[in-house]
């Protein structure tokens, strides 16, 4: 795999013995991997100053393709394991990649504090909207009235909207995009390692097998074209049933890591004094 | 904030020092340069001191949302070098058991503090205990290997802070400092900070990172660890392993890694496992105790000599790895052991374990929230 | 057609033979899972799937090299040479930290 | 100081500042170049409820750190009273603080009952100096610790602007002491 | 104790031995704990059909002095235990009392997963800005600057907005009050419990000791006074700055155990069938 | 939903089950309520099959946020009178313990079940292990009893399942079924369902709620439970209690209830714990074994006895409390004892405790996610 | 002033003496912590603090029953017999649940 | 049938269909009044990874529940064949679907070579019941299980509307066993 020129990607990726992925076939989660390696090209970062970290799922397997600093983490748990990384190496870019169940169900909380430091870390949620890994339970993000496997009559729940849930808590930056948006999503995740503070993009992504089979989507190709037909650039007033894809949230507000850098400065100045 | 801190250490002095305020100041003599904690009785004192004097040498302090964040950010904080800890007790120490399996699967070097406190459940939070012992070593799911040390005195708080930073950078393995609310509140007598400290540093890799496997069998049984974003970039994870870091089903693979796990600790019990036996010469009978209980046990042994008796004293300063050895020849050599503890008797069962019946085993026990006294243990040992 | 597999080679695929261009799209057959997704949204329908169930670019002149084939593969498995990387390349504006 | 063991407990409520006093005897015990152990407890209640400070001295190592029977009890408030009454030490010192434990000691003949907080108030100005009293008191009738040490302690633990009203009080304290001694101890002081 | 008429709250307290409370001089949890008993007594409502649960902290200490079915459970995970109880007996009117701490540090994904169910459950939150009882921690609510004993230079992070994130989780009605504000306090918690799904009710409450000393805040009487001075109804255009009391949302969303009990009746029907 | 549902039973057929359905039938053959669980491998099917059926029989499924919500809101649906249990795997059974010390301490009736998998840490999800039977006697802090069951076989998985439940409401404590991935996801024939299900209903209090304590020991070792809602109202807590269920410091109460909470279990350890001997009488050696391991364990038992060598069987059911003096009667009974574990030594420890050096005891043992085979048995045998 | 304390009856406090109409605010010694709030926010100013920190109903003729010492009183230390209640006694509305 | 442990893998890719015809196999023992265990493994792969189904078979409790060594072993793909090739069992019966493994059999005398698939197709219409003919072979080779038990089996368990198909399978893989039978065994049927 040494063909550097022919696809910029690869220089990024683990080729030696990691590849196919263990993904299932027309799964998304590798797309998303393209646009993260394509936006870290984009900005010109080196490998060694990006970490990219992950919880447990079919999107935990994400960092073991792409040659960063990679860290597969616990359930639930890789923006603690981020806002210490961040802290100790403020230097670095750090990229959390988690499933729609890894960051909010087990992971809640984890998220919304992390919001609420504003801890300069990029948080990429891969929304399939199921528990892809486990087989396809339902989620916080499976809309009211779909199946899963353990919601055999359709989810009886609300689904949480990541985005406001991001915005309240406290978050910089918020995006949403798609996979079938494959080109804008990677300049949204370049403007979320951009940004100071806490950045969160959630990707709509298909899982043709686990969400798919159970609620009778379809293939991938039929997914990505349900991605295609019910989203829409924000602020698209001729459309109001969709979602809204693109730049959600984006303020300036105080990064924790950088904050705590000026506590430190007067801490030692208060000290000598 | 990501180079390691200097250790801290200066003229010694006679003061008055909490239990407490000793593990925050032997953690700063170690070096500590990230603590990550929530709230807790009894064990708030570590963070209260550590919020006000990490950022004031440019390390950092950090309240988490929860115990399981807490070691999750040290876990990741010593991934970026920093020499890191948590401080807890019983309710979040049961929390971090995931966490703690994940530190001893990828081998991370971090110190976890637990002041025991009377438990189960919320229990009462003011009061001591030693119930975690048994938890210490087998809280999380899976087999792991440990190093579990428990202080009985003040300045031993100190020294054993940093000793228990310089284990966990020599065995690549958390390590738990299990302490308990006596000594974490009491104050006393110390004279520190220590002249000289010696402090572990990390074993750094000698190989350039392409030949560079942070799990490997064939650099020792601990291999050389480099954090992030030095240039050798690897993959950590708590799926089984393989030495360059990536899952595995291979059996081979998995055993390697396994047993090099064990091996590390195992092979080094001796070095590890600290017991310090007290007038144990003559010994007819022997009190085993560790932490705060061993000083009752001191005093009762005492005691018990000037009223002429042939009683003896081991206090173990190392609980896990156990030194199967070490009791079972102590067991060969007196009639009689005697185990306090404050809980139903945990410690008791490995000491049987190792005995296998040579010397009658008796625990002295109590779990109401009191020390076990002087006159409790001599009582046992008419 | 024979499956390609195993040695870890990038191949042209077949469907290199079949045009004129055949460069212009880069097939790894080793790593494609046969989705479908590149054939399904290629908006010049220049590729087209194989008996095998492979993708295969079987008119290359109305490839406009667009990259959208390359970006959707989940797998890493097609590559554009030709596709226009974003004009974005300035220096990292690092995060002040 | 012969090889001895000291332990004072000191009890009351939350804010008569009992551990501010054990620890400047401990820290005076240290000062002599004793070992000396403090624990501090408090109820559940966070204000206003039970205060208790145990101090032990030694000059040989102090191996179990709790009191086992005090040597010197002082109590300073009616609730600690009630709580304690019925098992006081039957040797050693106990001293009732009068200002606070109204109920007549008549049935306690070992108590040293002494106003504290009253003359705390009369040498001060105020009744918060109380502890201080007491300190002077106990450490003139036993002798664990020194004066110079004591009063080195109480320059270092006292907080901004109050050493004088301190020292003021450790010194009525000592008097106290010193009067007990002659006039003959036991109960009965000035209440 | 039996002078029942004279204190109608008195009819609903463990009077036996709880009292005094080990609350500190001043603290506001135990006006709270009065609001709540006059919101059940103006519901009519029996001691045996109310639960109160609450987690570890000061304000966890609360049910013990009540005559309901009382559980103080763990710390953080009050809503969880109380949502399997209410699923259990939906009979039964659940109230649910946290600290801040309690409810949004440890506690803060239980509690938007409730909101996102939208549970048929009370939920208070004696928010006083600062852990208690462990003796005067930074909450995830002390406001930025402030001081706690983990935050010897002022606290540096933001805190959470309580009734925002309620209501971006899903809750059906939120609301926020103060313990000077007592009397209105009884309203919005009986109109809580009144409303079906999940009701929060944030509670601004003085804690003179563990914050008021920390912050030179003064007493429970200066802190009351702030309360009455820095607040304003919902809706009161002519104080921009304060901070607005009053039902902040209320809306119409399918409770959870409603549901539930929905999907049983269909369940069974189509086993039947 | 409030009443307890009715135990399901019928005209045992031959079938194919899985191990994880046989659980799940088992608990609704019990009467279960209400399950609350977080996905995770491999314990999956379980919570499958109990989505669709509990709604059918009035019962309610919920998926919560995570492991520790979910233990947690088995606890309120038990207080609130319904059978309750949870699923996990490690990870999982890691998050919940600071729960199972809650429910322990206040003393509520549920079922935990632990399918467990290869760790620590993620370990390897779809392959078995048995690295949790330490942690499932000791993963909480502080001291508490426990109840642990271990099946072997899928109908034994059936039937211990509604024993779980039995025991709970008896002993009013949580009970946890430590089962593996072997047991979970194979499927072999069963006649099931059982034509009688014998179900222990809650003791409830005979007295008027002026006179009910909760915690009490003049009624015995396992006080009476009245669920919320009935007229009773009591306080319940995790903080060390009276017998009212009030906080409580006094030394006296905290003996009462604590004495009472180890003696519940402790003297009935004989009533407790199961321990099936097989070709026992005249055997010099015995393999001991419990879960799916016990299978690989009787197949080489009766390989052996087929080449004539005088090798017995002793399966454990029970794992917690562990029958020491049963144990110690079989190790004067043989010369070796062959402990046979998915994991690196835990009940080992326990059989050495036991045996005291009257037999040799020795473990095989593997954690490559691979089950022991007869012939590594065997081979132990020579 | 002795402090009242210890037999968990609720005693008119000595302010009752001061006034004509005493029980128009009971007073629970007991369970007063003396922090004040009664005093400081009653509208009419009709209680003062005695001399050992306790609350006083020291011009009884000035307090209108509003009940705000009662709501205000963290430890249920003050009733107001004659305080309004809230209206709102209807039967209750329960969940429909 | 004599008392007797049958040990049955199957290997292929999911999608297969193994863990159907597993449980047929399983299902027909169990109607047989025989015990039967089936374990049924993927890779961590979800779709298109590996696939193995194994059958225990016994007139005896089953309890190892693992094969030890494969009675019969059935290989449906080539990544499958390439896995094992190296380890074949030595005896028993070992089937190869040829319609996948194109690789030349000349090397494995032991192996009976099948094209499943096809005949499937061939049978069918449809290569999906490949799994059903090479459970007609292997019971019509072995009798592990009766055919009235294997045919109600597999009306229990075939999908709506699939088992016509299903039971066309079977026969046909019953009818090559047959042909092998007379044919004489061995490798290199019809390749
Ligand atoms: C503590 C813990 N609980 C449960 C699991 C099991 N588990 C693994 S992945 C996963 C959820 C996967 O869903 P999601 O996060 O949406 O990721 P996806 O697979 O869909 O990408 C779960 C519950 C676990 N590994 N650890
Ligand atoms: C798992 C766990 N972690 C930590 C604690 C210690 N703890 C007790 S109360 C508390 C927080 C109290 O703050 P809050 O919830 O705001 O309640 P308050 O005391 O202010 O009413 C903490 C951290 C605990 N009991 N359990
Ligand atoms: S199960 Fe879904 S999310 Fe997981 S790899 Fe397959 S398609 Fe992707
Ligand atoms: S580059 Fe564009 S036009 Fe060319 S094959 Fe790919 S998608 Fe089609
Ligand atoms: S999108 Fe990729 S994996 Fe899918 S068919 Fe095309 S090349 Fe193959
Ligand atoms: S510490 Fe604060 S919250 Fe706790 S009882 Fe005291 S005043 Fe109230
Ligand atoms: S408000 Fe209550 S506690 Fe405070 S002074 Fe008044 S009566 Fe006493
Ligand atoms: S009822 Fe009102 S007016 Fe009367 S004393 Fe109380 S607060 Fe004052
Ligand atoms: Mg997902
Ligand atoms: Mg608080």
């Amino acid at each position: 795999m040494k063909k550097k020129a022919a696809i910029p990607e690869h220089d990024y990726l683990r080729t030696h013995k990691r590849f196919p992925s263990v993904w299932c076939p027309g799964c998304g989660i590798g797309t998303v991997l393209g646009a993260i390696i394509r936006a870290v090209q984009a900005l010109n970062l080196s490998k060694d100053e990006v970490a990219l970290l992950s919880g447990i799922g079919c999107t935990g397997r994400m960092p073991v393709y792409v040659d960063f600093n990679t860290m597969h983490t616990t359930h639930g748990r890789a923006l603690a394991f981020a806002t210490g990384l961040k802290l100790a190496r403020p230097d670095m870019e750090i990229i959390v990649v988690m499933g729609d169940g890894d960051a909010l169900a087990i992971g809640g909380n984890h998220f919304i504090h992390a919001a609420r430091r504003n801890v300069e870390l990029t948080a990429i949620v891969v929304n399939n909207r199921i528990y892809g890994m486990t087989g396809g339970q339902v989620s916080p993000t499976t809309p009211t009235g779909e199946r899963g496997l353990t919601a055999p009559f359709g989810q009886i729940e609300q689904a949480f909207d990541i985005a406001r849930m991001a915005e309240a808590a406290g978050a910089s930056f918020v995006a949403r995009s798609t996979t079938y948006h494959a080109m804008e999503l990677d300049r949204l995740i370049a403007r979320g390692i951009e940004k100071r503070g806490f950045s969160v993009i959630e990707v709509l992504t298909q899982c043709p097998v686990s969400y798919g089979e159970l609620n009778q989507a379809g293939d991938a190709v039929e997914m990505l074209k349900w991605f295609r037909d019910n989203t829409t650039p924000v602020g698209d007033r001729a459309a109001p049933g969709k979602i809204p894809r693109g730049v959600l949230v984006d303020r300036e507000l105080p990064g924790y890591v950088e904050t705590y850098q000026k506590l430190i400065a007067s801490a030692r100045k208060r000290a000598r004094a | 904030m990501s180079d390691p801190l200097v250790p801290r250490h200066g003229q010694p002095k006679a003061r008055l020092m909490q239990g407490n305020v000793a593990i925050a100041e032997g953690a700063l003599a170690a070096g500590l340069g990230f603590f990550a904690a929530y709230p807790i009785t009894p064990a708030n004192e570590i963070a209260t001191v550590l919020s006000r004097a990490l950022p004031r040498r440019g390390g950092v302090f950090i309240q988490m949302e929860d115990e399981i964040a807490s070691l999750s950010a040290v876990i990741g904080a010593s991934f970026g070098r920093l020499k890191a800890a948590t401080a807890t007790s019983g309710p979040g120490f049961s929390l971090m058991q995931e966490s703690i399996g994940y530190a001893a699967a990828v081998e991370i070097p971090c110190v976890i503090i637990d002041v025991q406190r009377a438990g189960p459940s919320t229990g009462m939070p003011g009061a001591p205990a030693q119930g975690d012992v048994m938890q210490a070593r087998w809280g999380t799911h899976g087999d792991h290997p440990i190093i579990v040390l428990s202080p009985s005195y003040v300045r031993e708080a100190y020294e054993l802070t940093i000793h228990a930073f310089n284990l966990s950078e020599e065995y690549r393995t958390p390590v738990i400092l299990l302490t308990d609310e006596v000594l974490g509140r009491m104050s006393e007598r110390v004279e520190l900070p220590l002249p000289q400290v010696q402090v572990q540093q990390r074993h750094h890799p000698e190989v350039p990172p392409e030949w560079y496997f942070p799990f490997d069998n064939e650099a020792g049984d601990v291999p050389p660890l480099i954090s992030f974003g030095h240039g050798y970039r690897y993959h950590v994870t708590g799926l089984y392993h393989d030495k360059a870091g990536f899952p595995t089903g291979r059996k081979d693979e998995i055993d390697d890694w396994q047993d090099r796990l064990f091996r590390k600790i195992d092979n080094n019990v001796e070095r590890i496992a600290r017991i310090e036996m007290e007038e144990m010469d003559d010994a007819e009978a022997a009190i085993v105790a560790y932490g705060s209980t061993a000083r009752g046990a001191r005093h009762a042994m005492k005691e018990a000599r000037q009223q002429g008796k042939a009683v003896g004293l081991v206090r173990l300063v190392t609980l896990w790895p156990f030194h199967y050895a070490a009791m079972a020849s102590i067991g060969r050599s007196v009639r009689r052991l005697i185990v306090a503890e404050m809980n139903r008797g945990q410690m008791l069962g490995e000491v049987e374990r190792a005995v296998k019946g040579e010397a009658q085993v008796v625990g002295v026990n109590r779990t109401d929230g009191e020390m076990i006294s002087p006159s409790q243990l001599l009582e046992a040992l008419e | 057609m024979a499956v390609h597999r195993g040695n870890g080679r990038a191949r042209k695929a077949r469907s290199a033979l079949l045009d004129e261009e055949p460069d212009k799209v880069v097939l790894y057959h080793d790593w494609c899972k046969r989705c479908g997704i590149c054939v399904a949204f290629c908006p010049r329908k220049a590729l087209t799937t194989d008996e095998a169930g492979y993708p295969q670019l079987s008119a290359s002149s109305q490839c406009n090299s667009c990259g959208l084939c390359e970006v959707l593969c989940p797998d890493f498995a097609v590559t554009v040479p030709a596709r226009r990387r974003p004009a974005r390349s300035r220096a990292k504006t690092k995060k002040q930290t | 100081m012969k090889n001895k063991r000291w332990e004072v407990r000191l009890v009351g409520q939350g804010g008569q500042g009992l551990g501010l006093a054990g620890t400047v005897l401990a820290e005076a015990a240290i000062e002599d170049g004793n070992n000396a152990v403090i624990n501090h407890f408090f109820g559940a209640q966070k204000r206003g409820g039970p205060s208790q400070a145990d101090v032990i001295i030694s000059t040989d190592e102090i191996d179990y750190p709790k009191v086992l029977q005090p040597d010197v009890l002082v109590i300073f408030s009616e609730e600690a009273f009630e709580e304690c009454h019925q098992h006081l030490p039957e040797h050693g010192l106990v001293v009732v603080d009068t200002s606070h434990v109204r109920r007549a000691l008549g049935g306690f003949p070992l108590v040293t009952a002494v106003p504290l907080s009253k003359l705390s108030e009369e040498a001060t100005g105020s009744s918060l100096s109380a502890n201080i009293v007491a300190l002077g008191l106990v450490a003139e009738r036993t002798k664990m610790v020194s004066r110079r040490a004591l009063s080195q302690a109480l320059r270092k633990l006292s907080p901004a602007g109050g050493l004088h009203a301190n020292q003021t009080a450790l010194k009525r304290g000592m008097e106290i002491a010193e009067s007990l001694r002659t006039g003959g101890g036991g109960s009965g002081f000035g209440v």
